[in-house]
């Protein structure tokens, strides 16, 4: 069997496969082997990149934009400061709190890390490079994150502490009503594509990318996704002036590292979901013939979008829960409503009328965003006139 | 025993005895949470049916959603009955006697009709037309379109109105001390 | 394969204890629980006879998905009444609940 | 559904590897408990009360129009799947779908009920 250089992901499952047929093991056992060592390759490489890699440079992003050093003792650039960060979560006394739910309260950091780990089944690196392609993949995703939804209830309730219970409660509101922005924002690649498989809509885009076609849908799920994983300056979870930390005041040790690290994954999840649904996922040139180019292509586009996300999260402060409530039932849940309708009424119009379908698209939305801000401003100058009229009313009518 | 048959025993083992938690648990708490678990053991039933979509709206309606509706609900709803006293009333015993006389007699029903026991046919089309079927079917007049609206028009209704029922009259002072 | 008659007895038990526990618990929260299951019994059947007796046919799934609606509405109305009734009374034991019995 | 093998496989994986950690804790780490170590961790004080305080009623509200909202995406999912091919009247059914509960979502917004009190 010759190596295959241009495509070495199929070409070494190839290999394994003829190795473990040769040992005269049936064919079904070998693809639920095979099957096995991809789960555990994906699901190590999750962890060692949100755990390890990201946490580093989480920090050292944080420090720069904040003008400071960030981890710089421990190895070149502190790189190896995670590693030691470990160590000490490992070694740490582990404190289950008295009057805790025992069960619950160690079952909830791994249902988090699951929900976080398991995105990635459905994500597309490279052409045939992805866990399995299901053919619901976009609810997938959704009922997946679902479960992360539920790991910060369990894990708020069976601390069996005031703060945590309210930082959960808090932070449910919040995750359940981002998810309706979001779910609606992604009926619309899916309108497109016609196929919620997520390879099948990487595959659509080749005629266009959907940030083109479709700039409002990305930029409402590309917000509301940063809600559900809990980024500033939506971070209300674990915001520590105002409720002790959040749902995981009572967590210590390698429990409270395991929600970090999901925490961590689920933020760089959101940026390569924002990359595969509306940027193309690994499309590019070339990326046809050699697969390792669409992985490289993939990888800079899931890291341009983490970096945006990073540059939002450490320069904007953070929005009160009732704001942030506000913001997503009266302006991204309609507005999600109101591109689905656009959408599916402009595809539908575009070809009855002869029009190309991308100018159309574009034409829409910028019709959609031009009203959307238009009533933002009609908004903002009936409070800024109840204000003025009534300077008695600036403390509490000014509010949102 | 194939595979398949052995995934079907785990998972409905898991279902049935989640769903006897729910309704013997002292705690409303752990019973929302063995609910949850039943749920995603019918979840797994869905798939081995090869309903994947349905499979999928189970985990994103029943454990995303209801499930986090009956928590918040069991929260709202705690300050006196606390878990402790009976949690089943007094005529607990005939509740046990109908159930178990209809599950007899819905096994001995099962048990006289003899073409249950076949296999089912593959399915003749993919996964991908089964699903476009079914949106095809949601709008189109021949078919359900009037039970698709129809579940709009029920959805917004009891929208509004559970929420006008579950609100507070404004200006009680009841709220003052809520979190 | 899986017998069509293992699903069906498998939601004919799930069903069962769905009636028990919307007969015997207090809690009216408890017996939401319960009907929630006995929906879900409801639902195997329904997508089993879909697999098993016409899978060329969608009603099947159809009708699944209609249940799922009318099981959201009525957990949410339902709740939303045992909220209700839980700020008049301080109770939520079903048989606490009887202004209406004579 | 041989497709979901892989998903079958991966979320134990995946609890696996987030329960090693905690169990290599387990085995290496001291423990010591003792009664003030293992109280809650509230304001510094002694805690006052059960954990179980009254919370608003506007959480259940903004999670029950969380679960009227997911249904009806779940409803939409299949329309869009198959909207390449739908005739324009279908289309517009699936719009109608979206536009009543837009606007049961406008009537509660002008009754007040969005509003965190």
């Amino acid at each position: 069997m010759d190596f295959n250089f241009q495509d070495p992901f199929t070409s070494i499952g190839e290999l394994l496969r003829g190795l473990l047929l040769g040992w005269g093991l049936a064919p079904g056992l070998v693809s639920l082997i095979l099957m096995l060592l991809g789960a555990l390759v994906l699901a190590g490489f999750a962890m060692t990149l949100a755990g390890v890699f990201l946490t580093w440079l989480d920090r050292k992003l944080a420090a720069r934009i904040q003008d400071r050093l960030g981890p710089n003792r421990v190895g070149p650039f502190g790189i190896f400061q995670p590693i030691a960060d470990a160590i000490k979560l490992i070694t740490k006394e582990d404190i289950i709190p008295e009057g805790a739910e025992r069960a619950i309260f160690k079952l909830a950091p791994m249902l988090a890390v699951m929900s976080a780990v398991g995105i990635w089944a459905v994500v597309p690196f490279a052409p045939r490079l992805i866990g399995t392609d299901l053919n619901v993949g976009v609810l997938y995703i959704v009922a997946v994150g679902a479960i992360g939804t539920l790991s910060i209830m369990m894990g708020g309730m069976a601390s069996n502490n005031k703060y945590a219970m309210l930082g959960a409660f808090r932070t449910v509101a919040q995750m359940v009503a981002y998810e309706i922005p979001m779910v609606i924002a992604l009926l619309v690649p899916t309108m497109l594509a016609g196929t919620m498989g997520v390879g099948g809509i990487v595959e659509a885009q080749r005629g266009g990318w959907f940030i083109v076609l479709a700039p409002v849908a990305t930029l409402l799920f590309f917000v509301s996704a940063m809600a559900e994983a809990g980024r500033a300056p939506f971070d209300l979870l674990e915001a520590e002036s105002e409720i002790v930390a959040g749902y995981n005041v009572e967590y210590s040790g390698m429990k409270f590292g395991m929600f970090y690290v999901a925490e961590f994954l689920h933020g760089v999840t959101i940026a390569a979901l924002t990359a595969t649904l509306f940027l193309g996922g690994w499309l590019g040139p070339g990326a046809q013939q050699f697969p390792l180019l669409g992985l490289v292509y993939f990888a800079i586009k899931t890291a341009f979008v983490y970096l945006v996300i990073s540059l939002i999260r450490f320069s904007m402060p953070r929005i009160r829960i009732d704001h942030l409530l506000a913001f997503n039932w009266k302006l991204l849940t309609p507005l999600a409503l109101a591109a689905v309708i656009v959408t599916a009424i402009a595809d539908k119009l575009a070809p009855a009328l002869g029009w190309n379908r991308a100018v159309v698209h574009l034409t829409a939305n910028i019709l959609l965003a031009w009203a959307t801000f238009e009533a933002l401003r009609a908004y903002a100058r009936g409070i800024r006139q109840r204000v003025e009229v009534q300077p008695a009313a600036v403390e509490t009518g000014g509010a949102d | 025993m194939t595979l398949v048959q052995i995934l079907f025993l785990l998972f409905g083992l898991v279902t049935l005895l989640a769903s006897l938690m729910v309704v013997t648990s002292p705690k409303l708490v752990h019973a929302a949470f063995w609910l949850i678990l039943a749920l995603a053991g019918v979840a797994a039933l869905f798939i081995l049916l090869e309903a994947t979509f349905l499979a999928v709206v189970q985990v994103v309606v029943y454990i995303g959603a209801i499930a986090i509706l009956i928590i918040f609900a069991v929260m709202l709803t705690r300050r006196v009955m606390h878990d402790t006293g009976p949690q089943v009333n007094r005529s607990w015993w005939v509740a046990l006697l109908v159930s178990l006389v209809l599950f007899g007699g819905l096994v001995l029903m099962l048990a006289q009709v003899p073409a249950l026991a076949g296999t089912p046919a593959p399915l003749m089309v993919d996964q991908e037309t089964l699903l476009e079927d079914l949106g095809r079917a949601l709008v189109d007049a021949d078919r359900y379109v009037l039970p698709f609206e129809l579940a709009s028009v029920l959805l917004m209704a009891s929208m509004i109105g559970a929420i006008f029922v579950a609100r507070p009259p404004s200006g009680s002072e009841e709220r003052s001390g809520e979190r | 394969m899986i017998p069509l008659s293992w699903y069906l007895i498998l939601a004919a038990a799930i069903f069962c204890i769905g009636v028990y526990g919307v007969l015997a618990r207090r809690n009216a929260v408890a017996i939401l629980m319960s009907i929630e299951l006995m929906l879900n019994a409801v639902n195997i059947n329904l997508v089993a006879f879909w697999r098993y007796m016409s899978p060329g046919v969608i009603s099947g799934q159809a009708f699944a998905v209609m249940v799922f609606a009318v099981a959201a509405s009525e957990a949410a109305v339902g709740l939303a009444l045992i909220i209700s009734i839980y700020r008049r009374r301080f109770t939520v034991a079903a048989e606490e609940i009887d202004m209406l019995k004579w | 559904m041989e497709q979901w093998a892989f998903v079958a496989l991966l979320l134990p994986v995946a609890l696996m590897i987030a329960a090693l950690p905690m169990a290599i804790q387990r085995l290496i780490a001291p423990r010591k408990p003792n009664a003030m170590k293992l109280s809650t961790y509230e304001c510094g004080i002694e805690t006052v009360g059960d954990t179980w305080v009254q919370f608003k009623v506007q959480y259940y509200i903004f999670a029950l129009i969380f679960v009227i909202f997911d249904i009806e995406a779940v409803f939409l999912f299949p329309w869009a799947v198959a909207y390449g091919k739908l005739a324009l009247y279908m289309v517009l059914e699936g719009v109608m779908f979206i536009l009543i509960l837009a606007a049961g979502l406008v009537y509660l917004w002008r009754k007040g009920a969005l509003e965190w009190i």
